[in-house]
């Protein structure tokens, strides 16, 4: 596999990662420009996506602390298989949900997904997530304004003997 | 007095450019050493991915003038492929110790 | 240094050993039965694991692990390998460019026939497999043959596999001494150590299925062949047979042959005849 | 071309079961490609399921969703037949849509 070590590729690499950071700026300027219009909680949280760690991501997305709710059941393996495809689901006897999100805390960006509840929508959701070591796994459900957690630890290894 | 000087001065340079020359010369030695065993390996299907990364760990050394990195390089790829044809003709009859019977 | 020579030592006495154990059993084992050979690979099994139900053993590793089956459960509700199955079947009713398709190559149009291979051509005098067969399909009619590790290949042998669900695995060897030679030679490659880390196949799936290998949980030797091809997690994608093999001798630091090689053939052959009576479980997802 | 969008929507009682399956890469922007290049961080961000005009589910993801994205979810209300749109868009501008029917 050959490298293009030296200046050429590092000066490529930084314009590359300079382009894709714009575009995502960019492309979610009008993005939420135009969202605005329609419902206003329906604007994509690029601030809480942005947080590394946990607490951040929880204040940029609600603006509030949770606390540990036993009605929040947060279903996980113990042992991932595979740290690219983990099903994680969560549901909740709590009533009136709007809100529910996954964050795994030891990702580079600890906000992995954020569902909206609409009225008359069962508040249970299963996914498959990417955990990139072992970690503890949070779920959090805003029910009638108040935020509920749930957490769960995974672990994470690579597979194989190596090669 | 001069001139025996002068000899001493050629000798020395002499040797010193044998010196180097030499461990070029080694670093071929081993290398060809290396590579007929790894041959022999690949012939019996039984060639090792360390073996191969350690001939071009060596060759690369070689090609930076670091001879004495790459005969060592050299003479663990051979000491790996003479393990893995040992390996590989010891395995012959070894397998059917593992046989479900 | 040090390390090197211990390794000489080590694997000169495991030779060793393994001569004195093999002794007293090389005369009886000249003559090959595969016969026997399966029903003694089958018990090896079902009395090393007697709470697992024979057909589960296909299911690989999750037949050996609860929580793993679990989360297994939960994709088969919607399977990654659900875009290479549709992609297989749209394949399998495009016309190549000679208006024939792959049903003109297959007996009962391809459908449901995967259970049947591989199978020893007696012309030919070897072992075929399926994704051999398809690509000399393709040949066949003018197209050019595709990579056997890529997705295409595992695109079209998953649909095959879908078609035989449930179908116990049927291989037959016919009386061919070429035959006899072709399981033989699967056996001894299964059980013969190689790589720097000098392990064969049965160290890992005779010796110590369901124990864990870092985070993946190893898969029983029988009916390892029944849910091929995979879609693994860990490539993110689909693996053909010749894919998983490749793949396993690198991690064991050894050199792989060319896909389609004969050990790898014949090794698949050895494998399958000694599922027989197992259900396909193709596509299969794995780790 | 195929929609990228698998959907299952299932009706019993009064309760619709809805799974989605999406064909996409997912990228996360922080994995090198084989000649060791950043891939660009290419990844749905809104997934939405529209039923009798109104949004019954939103999904904002991010980075850390997995490849050809899965999720499952139910909701009340709707009953055999009615129809339910799916839509997505990507942070590249990227987006599809599909309708299904509920079984």
């Amino acid at each position: 596999m050959t490298t293009t070590t030296g200046p050429v590729a590092t000066r490529r690499l930084i314009l590359q990662g300079a382009a894709s950071v714009a575009l995502l700026g960019l492309g979610n300027l009008p993005f939420t420009a135009t969202s605005a219009r329609a419902a206003a909680n329906d604007k994509y949280p690029e601030e809480a996506f942005k947080q590394k760690n946990e607490a951040d991501a929880i204040k940029a997305l609600y603006g509030k602390t949770a606390e540990p709710s036993d009605k929040v059941k947060l279903d996980a393996p113990e042992i991932a298989e595979n740290g690219g495809v983990v099903p994680v689901s969560v549901t909740t006897t709590l009533d009136k949900v709007s809100s529910i999100s996954f964050l795994v805390a030891e990702n580079p960006y600890a906000l992995a997904a954020s569902y909206k509840i609409a009225e008359g929508t069962i508040p249970a959701i299963a996914n498959r997530l990417k955990m990139a070591k072992s970690t503890k796994l949070v779920a959090i459900v805003e029910a009638d304004g108040k935020l509920y957690s749930a957490t769960k630890e995974v672990k994470v290894t690579v597979g194989g003997c190596g090669g | 007095m001069k001139r025996t000087l002068a000899l001493a001065m050629l000798l020395a340079l002499g040797l010193v450019a044998t010196a180097r020359a030499a461990t070029e010369a080694d670093y071929k030695a081993a290398y060809t050493a290396a590579e007929a065993a790894s041959k022999e390996a690949a012939g019996l299907r039984n060639q090792w991915t360390v073996t191969v990364s350690m001939l071009a760990a060596a060759r690369k050394a070689a090609d930076s003038g670091d001879f004495d990195r790459a005969i060592a390089a050299a003479r663990e790829a051979e000491a790996l492929a003479r393990a893995s044809i040992f390996q590989a003709t010891s395995e012959k009859e070894a397998w059917k110790a593992m046989e479900i019977r | 240094m040090k390390t090197r020579s211990a390794l000489l030592l080590g694997s000169l006495s495991a030779a060793l050993v393994a001569l004195a154990l093999t002794a007293p059993r090389v005369v009886a084992a000249d003559k090959v039965d595969p016969v026997a050979d399966a029903k003694a690979f089958q018990n090896f099994f079902f009395q090393k694991f007697p709470d697992v139900k024979h057909e589960d053993f296909v299911n690989g590793p999750y037949s050996m692990n609860a929580d793993l089956k679990r989360q297994w459960q939960e994709k088969e509700e919607f399977p990654p390998y659900e875009f290479a199955l549709e992609a297989g079947k749209e394949m399998f009713a495009t016309p190549f460019k000679n208006g024939k398709t792959y049903a003109d190559c297959f007996p009962n149009g391809g459908i449901g026939v995967r259970q049947n291979y591989p199978y020893f051509d007696t012309k030919e005098g070897k072992v075929i497999t399926l994704e051999l067969a398809l690509n000399r399909c393709r040949e066949a009619n003018g197209e050019a043959p595709y990579s056997y590790v890529k997705d295409e290949m595992a695109s079209l042998t998953a649909y095959m596999a879908y078609t035989s669900r449930g179908k116990p695995m049927d291989i037959k060897i016919p009386d061919d001494p070429r035959a006899l030679e072709a399981f033989e030679n699967g056996k001894r490659y299964f059980y013969t150590r190689r790589g720097q880390m000098n392990f064969s196949c049965a160290s890992c799936h005779v010796q110590s299925p369901g124990e864990r290998i870092r985070a993946e949980i190893l898969a029983p030797a029988l009916g390892i062949m029944n849910a091929m091809p995979i879609y693994r997690s860990e490539w993110s994608g689909m693996g053909t047979t010749s894919r998983r093999f490749v793949t396993c001798n690198s991690q064991t630091r050894a050199v792989p042959l060319e896909p389609q090689a004969d050990e790898y053939r014949d090794v698949e052959y050895f494998l399958s005849y000694v599922a027989n009576g197992l259900p396909i479980s193709g596509p299969g997802a794995r780790p | 071309m195929a929609s990228s969008i698998r959907v299952r929507a299932t009706s019993n009682g009064d309760i619709t079961e809805v799974q989605a399956l999406i064909q996409h890469p997912m990228d996360t922007g922080l994995v090198k490609d084989p000649k060791g290049e950043l891939i660009p961080a290419h990844y749905i961000q809104q997934l939405k399921f529209e039923w009798n005009g109104k949004d019954v589910f939103v999904a904002d993801w991010g980075t850390a969703v997995s490849k050809d994205p899965y999720v499952k979810f139910s909701f009340k209300g709707a009953k055999k037949g009615d129809e339910l749109k799916i839509s997505w868009t990507d942070n590249k501008g990227g987006s599809d849509t599909t309708t299904a029917k509920i079984a």
